[in-house]
């Protein structure tokens, strides 16, 4: 018996020996000279410094966070999007519901920045000079905000 | 609008020896000569004076004067010793439509000049770059390093007229 | 022996293993590498008793979506400059010991209950409308609970993690 | 050891047929470390830019060497550069294959009587394969100088190659 | 606030589609390409790639190497005796110069034309010939001298002849021997200028 | 069903299985990649005033033959650093993950690797491995660019998965079912059964569902084509930032691999979009083969529509990819979160109201 | 006895419960812990849906599964972000130094 | 965000696509944030200063080409400008009149590979090849004059190698009518696109008195707002004679000084050029061109400085001639590299990719920048 599954663990198992084969297929006639500097880590031909395995930037984390919680609420919503039709509109507002509270949560994320990259303020260069007065170049010409869409 | 008189004029009445003379040898730019230790008080007077308004430091070269004697110091290669290397530095105000060169020389030996680096940051990389090509040391520079030969460079300063390049480099020939 | 087993026994292998190598391994990345082999087994095994649904919400939800979590984790929290991503295990033996009767224990017990058997026919062919039906009938309210959940677990992560 | 790596005795007429197959596989999809020096570089932007286009003869650009083919040295060599272009020619996997584009990577060009600081042919750092001329040399020129070294590879056989 | 938004949404996907617009535009114009091995543009008249050293028409005088501001042009000449028959130019100046080497290394010049300008003859010229490509770096040295080195060799033994016969015409000639002057080609004392 | 076909004609269902899994990968995405790759260089090309590969072959039409050889031919590289059986088994995992989407996707009505009724979700579902594998790819290189553009794959991939469930959400809630089979059949017939004309049937809602459906489309195409990477939203192999991403590091074979699941999921996708909103492989004038009575040319037609449909979606991705510039990494995350998630969100209420009513 | 039933089901997941809590107590790594945990959740889950099969819950045991796999993610969410604000205060994930840090 | 991720240092460059060249820049990096950027030069240090004290005046120009390989032209124009002063030549007019056609269409070729791969390290690659489409007519101009495509030894000391070419004036007329469009198509494709904007606009901004300051020039300078162009503000050649604006950097969809303000004053400025070349081309006198070139360059002894602006920026040749045959010194003042300073400024706080996008916004030449 094969079920459905089983296709897709076939397609599975073939995907990976289909790769397998390939590589080492390859690795028939392919050459192999491994160097000293061949086996460098790339990094644009200089040596690179440090290894790349340092804590990470914590907002790529808090991106997954938030993708969690909405994967599982779209999990859940799955079931209900197949059966709410049986209950007519009340069946809907179950779901309105649901996904109200998480529009909340999604709105309060938004209000609270985490849908955004944070960036810190980027100060311009300052420098211990005078302002400069451009209209002694310039002229006095208005400088008007073009829209170009 | 003031010509090189003039501002030599100001600068004389304000720092008096520091600034040693105008030199108008050249038919061309009268240059202000600067003690190499006064420069930054000059220059910070040349940029804040509301009448001066240097705004800008244009160019900063460094140039080997090669102006001391010639000395053999190893056979069929003559080397320099004594004299001055100089320093121009050229300065414009876009405000008050004006020029200005001044020059600072030091000695060969012991080539010290004051950084400008605080006064217009571009200074930082051409003074680095003096320093790369003379060896003149800018004193009270953030980060006076080479910056455009290879920091294990050890064969002198190319620019200097002195300057002969070495055999190999890192296991490479230089010559051709 | 028919193929319905010898899946069984690849799937429970592939979960087994994994999944001890998950907490043997003295590397984090490959604990957290050997999970998402314990996950796959652990839906291929749902699979075999018929909750395709769950099956796929397994490999969504674990796999997309916690794993990445774990690792982005592991990556965020580890030193790993220089020294390999190990982490020190503690009372390896005693715990062995106490997990090993634990773990015999639970398998006599559960072995030997007589459980109630109802019949063995697999589901029928949509089980995901079915949990809908149910969802809807008998725990609406702990589906809209489970909304104020996740509402409260995004807060609330946000903000720790936030702070 | 792939076959690429072994000497064959003499032409057995499968392996001269596959010797052809690969050699053409290999000319026919020259991949480019993309990688610029200096004024030449921009000659061989125009090179692969709609007038001479570089892809016609399957040359693309890729920005890492693990990826590329072959390597165009394109503009001066400095000392200070010239670890670098060694470390990437290195770090190209084999079979691999460098033109020196220019007067200054053959020998320096312009600049090899007082240039303190600038190597005097690429040649002195890395096997070069095609030496084409110029300063900096026509789009043309460089598309010659390829054509030159897809002669060279298809006369080449899977023996080792000399580098 | 909300209007930004709703704005930024219609010009994100208005100006996507404007692009859109002009690259499906561009995807039926003409293609640019030149095919370059099967078509071969003319290149214009004064293009400037091999040099080409016409050694007829070359006196050796040496302006051209001079000028080159790469030195990658070696001229050696060597005087010829009375007797030789050099040869002409083709505007008719008549050679006083053996030109024993002359060579150009393309892998140095940097095709500036500067050579060009100073020759007397206008033998030396920039040619459109750019497809000189080569495995070794040697074969970029070229020789433009037409003279075989068998010949170079009799020139230059017959130039020390005449020499040495002129040294000892002067030594006899002269009371006291004279240190004679090592042989140099006739350098004009003009400064290569630009045109 | 081939399947079933093939199982009464071997007798053996894993071995009909087998060939069943192998005909979509050698009939179909060998294939197809070899044309894609091509494909993708000559519509570059074409826009860019240019000719593309000319050399190998009538216009080059064998080019991406060439390339594989080559590729099958150069030194695999794996350097000190690297962690290497993850190394190794990245490539695998990253072929698995786009190959096993399309166990689900119906080429023709009667050819699909299995019929599973969760069709779309599981599709969703295993592209999670594709996230796993390109963090493995990214981490095992030790390489910063690799891990850099691992790191902003895998928040690009699951961000943008939220916004297309909730797009497909909204379908089930007007289809009611989750199989990509059925969602075809239902769009059978002509090319206003479609959904992107609001479905079969001819009624008020299916006018008044258009415009969300267009929307949904909308929104699917761009989140499915963050999903592969392609431009504008290619920030994790941005070769002018990040030299190639998480693949700096691979060579030869493995990262033809790469670049064959690339291309591989360029069409899954495709094939999604067009299965949601397009009618799948359904002819959107109806059929040759039922017109003339032979029925045997209709799984033909269906599979040449199919493709087409595949293809002119990969054509799009092309072109707006040889049309845009990248967006950065916040970027990326703003669009996502705030702009297709909340459209997405209000998309699903309305027409899910619509659908009661 | 090599015939899948339910006391198979049974006794993986009382294995990789086990195989959990072998790791909850030996490991140190507040993830690892985590890692512990959710192999505990996946264990619990396969016997509700191997009673779901073969008891007479029908498809609530599913169900409840599912509900288990919603609370394990917003668990999963919760614990990482914790994990993560114990490691910003004691710059360390390990339990142990943890436990000694604070006063 | 108390969490601190520990530094990663990033090595961009030498060999990396959008460093435009062989420039290194050392990146601190948060994550994706940069902390710091230390650019690391030198990789193309040709020993171009060392050369000219080598060389003969004429023979100088070859390499003067070679400093901003992209605008070979305004390189020479400036070194010619510098020694005419330098020797007081008067050139004919017809010289000059060659020389600011020869000039703009060079600012044009330029600022195209400056868009292009700024468009190009923004991730748009068919703006690109546009660019080098347009591009590459340009050079066939200047090849039918001359005979080189790139680096030309045209404009001479008190003259010019070759008058120009019969064809010349119809085909450039040609030119300036083919090109108009393709600047509004580039403003379209890439200009106006949402994506473009949003990646430029308000990053990377440059605020006037740090500019000048660090003496900033050219179109980088213009972005930041203000109408400083030597063209205009300290004439040279004949550029009074002609009619142009001076763009300058508005604000229009950031702050003023934004890479989008300067990469927009670079193609406003292609327009403004080529108002000049119709203006020029228009009304050129006849003449010889060679006519003033000197016998020999044996200028007195003096220093002089002279610029130009170029497309990069303000370049400008500090000459000390002891009397000789050769310079005693060059000294380049090279606008890419000036501009460069600013960069580890402008790049503290932002996103890798708008490290690129800046960069590519005050477009620098590695040539002249290490020289
Ligand atoms: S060969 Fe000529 S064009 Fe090429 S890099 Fe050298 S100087 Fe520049
Ligand atoms: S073209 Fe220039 S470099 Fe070449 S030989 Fe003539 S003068 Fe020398
Ligand atoms: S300048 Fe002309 S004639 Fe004189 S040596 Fe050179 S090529 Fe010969």
């Amino acid at each position: 018996m094969l079920t459905d599954f089983g296709n897709i663990f076939i397609f599975i198992l073939l995907a990976a020996v289909f790769v397998v084969f390939a590589i080492f297929l390859s690795s028939l006639i392919r050459p192999a000279r491994p160097t000293q500097e061949k086996l460098l880590t790339y990094e644009c031909g200089e040596n690179p410094e440090g290894s790349p395995w340092v804590k990470f930037n914590i907002r790529f984390y808090v991106i997954a966070l938030i993708f969690l919680i909405f994967d599982v609420e779209v999990v859940l919503l799955l079931p209900w999007a197949l059966a709410y039709k049986s209950f007519g509109i009340v069946g809907y507002l179950v779901g309105f519901t649901f996904l109200f509270v998480l529009g909340l949560g999604m709105a309060y994320e938004w209000r609270k920045g985490d849908l955004q990259w944070d960036r810190p303020k980027i100060v311009p260069p300052v420098l211990d000079i005078k302002k400069f007065d451009t209209t002694i170049i310039n002229g006095s010409e208005p400088q008007k905000k073009a829209s170009v869409l | 609008m003031k010509n090189d008189e003039e501002i030599f004029e100001i600068l004389k009445a304000k720092f008096g020896d520091s600034i040693i003379e105008l030199n108008a040898k050249s038919p061309f730019e009268k240059v202000i000569v600067i003690a190499p230790l006064k420069i930054k008080e000059v220059s910070y007077f040349l940029r804040d004076d509301s009448e001066l308004d240097f705004c800008s430091l244009v160019l900063l070269s460094g140039v080997d004067d090669a102006n001391g004697e010639k000395v053999e110091l190893e056979e069929g290669f003559k080397g320099i010793q004594g004299g001055t290397l100089s320093v121009y530095y050229h300065l414009e105000s876009i405000n008050q439509k004006q020029k200005a060169t001044l020059k600072v020389s030091t000695s060969r030996e012991n080539p010290e000049v004051e950084s400008v680096s605080d006064v217009w940051r571009n200074a930082d990389w051409h003074e680095r770059e003096a320093f790369d090509m003379y060896g003149i040391k800018f004193l009270n520079h953030p980060d006076l390093r080479r910056i455009l030969m290879p920091e294990d460079w050890e064969a002198g300063y190319p620019l200097r007229k002195d300057y002969r390049n070495p055999e190999f480099y890192q296991g490479m020939k230089v010559p051709y | 022996m028919n193929l319905y087993n010898i899946i069984f026994y690849l799937f429970a292998a592939i979960t087994l293993v994994s999944a001890f190598f998950v907490v043997t391994t003295r590397n984090v990345i490959y604990s957290a590498f050997n999970l998402l082999l314990t996950f796959f087994g652990v839906a291929g095994i749902y699979v075999l008793l018929g909750a395709d649904f769950l099956a796929v919400v397994q490999i969504i939800v674990y796999v997309g979506g916690i794993l990445i979590l774990l690792l982005f984790g592991v990556m965020l929290t580890n030193k790993i400059v220089n020294v390999q991503i190990r982490t020190g295990a503690t009372q390896i033996l005693p715990a062995t010991i106490a997990v090993g009767a634990f773990s015999g224990i639970l398998i006599s017990l559960l072995v030997n209950t007589e459980w109630k058997k109802v019949g063995t026919a697999l589901p029928g062919a949509s089980t995901t409308a079915n949990l809908g039906m149910l969802m809807m009938n008998e725990y609406i309210l702990i589906f809209e609970l489970l909304g104020i959940l996740l509402l409260v677990a995004l807060i609330g992560a946000a903000t720790i993690a936030r702070k | 050891m792939g076959l690429l790596d072994k000497e064959f005795s003499d032409g057995n007429i499968v392996i001269t047929k596959t010797d052809d197959l690969l050699n053409w596989a290999r000319l026919s999809s020259l991949w480019q470390v993309g990688f610029g020096l200096a004024c030449c570089a921009i000659e061989m932007m125009a090179t692969s830019a709609s007038h001479y286009d570089f892809d016609r003869f399957g040359v693309i650009p890729r920005n890492s060497p693990r990826q590329a083919d072959v390597i165009i040295i394109s503009g001066t060599v400095t000392l200070k550069m010239a670890q670098r272009i060694k470390r990437l020619y290195e770090q190209m996997p084999d079979p691999k294959y460098v033109i020196s584009m220019g007067s200054c990577s053959n020998c320096g060009g312009p600049y090899w009587d007082h240039g303190y600081h600038v190597l005097k042919g690429i040649d002195r750092v890395i096997p070069v394969d095609v030496y084409v001329p110029g300063c900096p040399p026509r789009p043309e020129a460089l598309l010659e100088g390829l054509l030159k070294l897809q002669e060279k590879i298809r006369n080449e056989s899977t023996v080792k190659k000399s580098a | 606030m909300i209007k930004q938004y709703f704005l930024n949404t219609w010009s994100g996907i208005w100006t996507v589609l404007v692009g859109m617009k002009i690259t499906f535009k561009h995807l039926f114009t003409p293609s640019v390409t030149i095919q370059y091995p099967d078509v071969k543009v003319e290149l214009p008249e004064r293009s400037r790639n091999r040099l080409y050293v016409n050694m007829d028409d070359c006196i050796g005088c040496d302006q051209c190497a001079r000028a080159c501001p790469v030195s990658c042009i070696e001229i050696e000449t060597v005087k010829s005796v009375p007797g030789d028959e050099v040869g002409k130019t083709s505007n008719g100046k008549k050679k006083a110069l053996w030109v024993t080497k002359f060579n150009i290394d393309f892998a140095k010049c940097c095709c500036c034309q500067l050579c060009v300008f100073p020759c007397p003859t206008e033998c030396i010229k920039m040619t459109s010939i750019y497809e000189f490509s080569e495995f070794e770096r040697d074969n970029l040295l070229y020789n433009f001298a037409t003279l075989t080195p068998a010949e170079v060799d009799e020139k230059k033994d017959s130039y020390a002849k005449l020499e040495a016969e002129k040294a000892a015409q002067k030594a006899a000639a002269a009371a006291e021997p004279k240190p004679v002057a090592a042989p140099a080609p006739e350098k004009p004392k003009e400064e290569s200028s630009n045109n | 069903m081939i399947f079933d076909w093939l199982s009464s004609l071997i007798g053996n269902e894993i071995i009909a299985g087998i060939i069943c899994a192998c005909l979509p990968l050698f009939l179909f995405i060998l294939p197809f990649a070899l044309v894609a790759v091509l494909m993708e260089r000559k519509v570059s090309a074409h826009m860019q005033d240019r000719l593309g590969p000319m050399r190998t072959g009538y216009h080059g039409i064998i080019q991406t033959i060439a390339d594989i050889l080559k590729l099958f031919q150069k030194e695999d590289i794996m350097s000190n650093e690297v962690d290497k059986p993850l190394f190794n088994i990245a490539p695998v995992l990253t072929f698995i993950g786009s190959y096993a989407a399309f166990a689900a996707i119906p080429f023709t009505s009667n050819f699909i690797g299995t019929k599973l009724d969760l069709g779309i979700v599981y599709i969703l579902g295993v592209s999670s491995f594709g996230v796993v594998s390109i963090l493995m790819a990214g981490w095992s290189s030790n390489n910063k660019y690799s891990l850099l553009g691992a790191m902003r794959s895998a928040a690009q991939l699951v961000s943008y998965e939220i916004p297309t469930f909730l797009v497909v959400v909204t379908l089930i809630t007007v289809t009611g079912t989750t199989s990509l089979l059925n969602l075809s059949e239902m769009q059978t017939g002509h090319f206003w059964n479609w959904m992107i004309l609001g479905g079969p049937g001819l009624n008020l809602t299916k006018f008044l569902l258009i415009p969300f459906m267009i929307v949904g489309a909308v929104i699917v195409f761009i989140s499915t084509l963050a999903e592969v990477n392609r431009t504008p939203f290619d920030v994790p192999e941005a070769d002018s930032e990040l030299v190639a991403g998480y693949y700096t590091e691979y060579s030869g074979m493995k990262f033809a691999m790469f670049f064959l699941a690339e291309y591989a999921n360029m069409f899954a996708v495709s094939a999604i979009v067009s299965a949601l909103f397009f009618g799948g492989y359904q002819s959107p004038f109806g059929y040759l083969g039922n017109l003339l009575g032979v029925s045997w040319l209709v799984p033909f037609e269906q599979l040449f529509w199919f493709t087409l449909k595949g293809c002119l979606f990969v054509f799009v991705q092309m072109w707006l990819r040889w049309t845009l510039p990248r967006l950065r990494v916040d970027q990326l995350m703003t669009l996502c979160w705030k702009y297709l998630i909340p459209f997405a969100f209000a998309n699903l209420l309305i027409v899910g109201l619509l659908v009661v009513l | 006895m090599l015939n899948v039933g339910l006391n198979h089901f049974l006794v993986i997941s009382a294995v990789l419960f086990s195989f959990g809590i072998f790791g909850i107590v030996t490991r140190k790594n507040a993830v690892m812990v985590l890692m512990g945990v959710e192999l505990m959740l996946n264990s619990a889950n396969i016997n509700f849906v191997a009673f779901a099969k073969f008891g007479a819950f029908g498809n609530q045991g599913q169900l409840i599964a599912l509900f288990v796999v919603v609370l394990a993610a917003a668990e999963a969410a919760i614990a990482l972000a914790i994990v993560l604000n114990i490691y910003k205060t004691f710059n360390s994930i390990n339990v142990d130094e943890i436990d000694s840090l604070k006063e | 965000m108390a969490l601190k991720t520990e530094e990663m240092v990033l090595n961009m460059g030498p060999q990396h696509p959008s460093t435009h060249g062989v420039l290194r820049l050392e990146l601190e990096l948060e994550g994706e944030l940069v902390l710091n950027v230390r650019p690391h030069l030198g990789y193309l240090h040709r020993c171009f200063e060392k050369h000219c004290e080598a060389m003969t005046y004429p023979q100088v120009i070859p390499y003067v080409d070679r400093l901003d390989y992209l605008a070979a032209m305004s390189n020479e124009l400036t070194y010619a400008i510098t020694c005419e002063k330098l020797m007081n030549i008067q050139v004919p007019e017809r010289v000059e009149y060659i020389r600011v056609i020869m000039v703009e269409l060079q600012r044009i070729a330029s600022h195209l590979v400056a868009l292009g791969t700024f468009g190009l390290d923004i991730g748009a690659f068919t703006p690109f090849l546009y660019c080098f489409i347009d591009r590459e007519k340009i050079l066939s101009l200047f090849e039918l004059t001359c005979g080189a495509r790139m680096l030309y030894n045209y404009i001479w000391i008190g003259g010019l190698s070759h008058d120009l070419h019969p064809d010349f004036i119809r085909l450039a007329k040609e030119f300036v009518q083919y090109f108009k469009p393709h600047v509004a198509e580039l403003n379209n494709l890439l200009s106006y696109n949402k994506i473009f904007i949003e990646r430029t606009a308000n990053v990377g901004v440059l605020p006037l008195e740090a500019a000048i300051n660090y003496n900033i020039t050219g179109p980088s300078l213009r972005g930041s707002g203000i109408k400083w162009d030597l063209r205009k503000n300290d004439p040279y050649s004949i550029y009074d004679k002609f009619d142009f604006d001076i763009p300058v950097g508005k604000g229009t969809f950031g702050q003023v000084g934004d890479c989008w303000d300067r990469y927009f004053v670079r193609v406003v400025e292609m327009e403004q050029s080529l108002r000049i070349i119709e203006q020029a081309l228009e009304q050129i006198p006849e003449g010889d061109v060679t006519s003033a070139l000197p016998k020999r360059v044996k200028p007195p002894e003096g220093t002089v400085y002279a610029r130009t602006e170029n497309p990069k920026g303000e370049l400008g040749f500090f000459i000390v001639s002891n009397g000789s045959l050769n310079p005693y010194r060059v000294k380049v003042k090279p606008p890419s590299f000036v501009n460069l300073t600013v960069l580890g400024e402008l790049c503290k706080g932002c996103f890798i990719s708008d490290v690129i996008a800046i960069l590519g916004s005050i477009d620098i030449v590695m040539g002249e920048v290490d020289r």
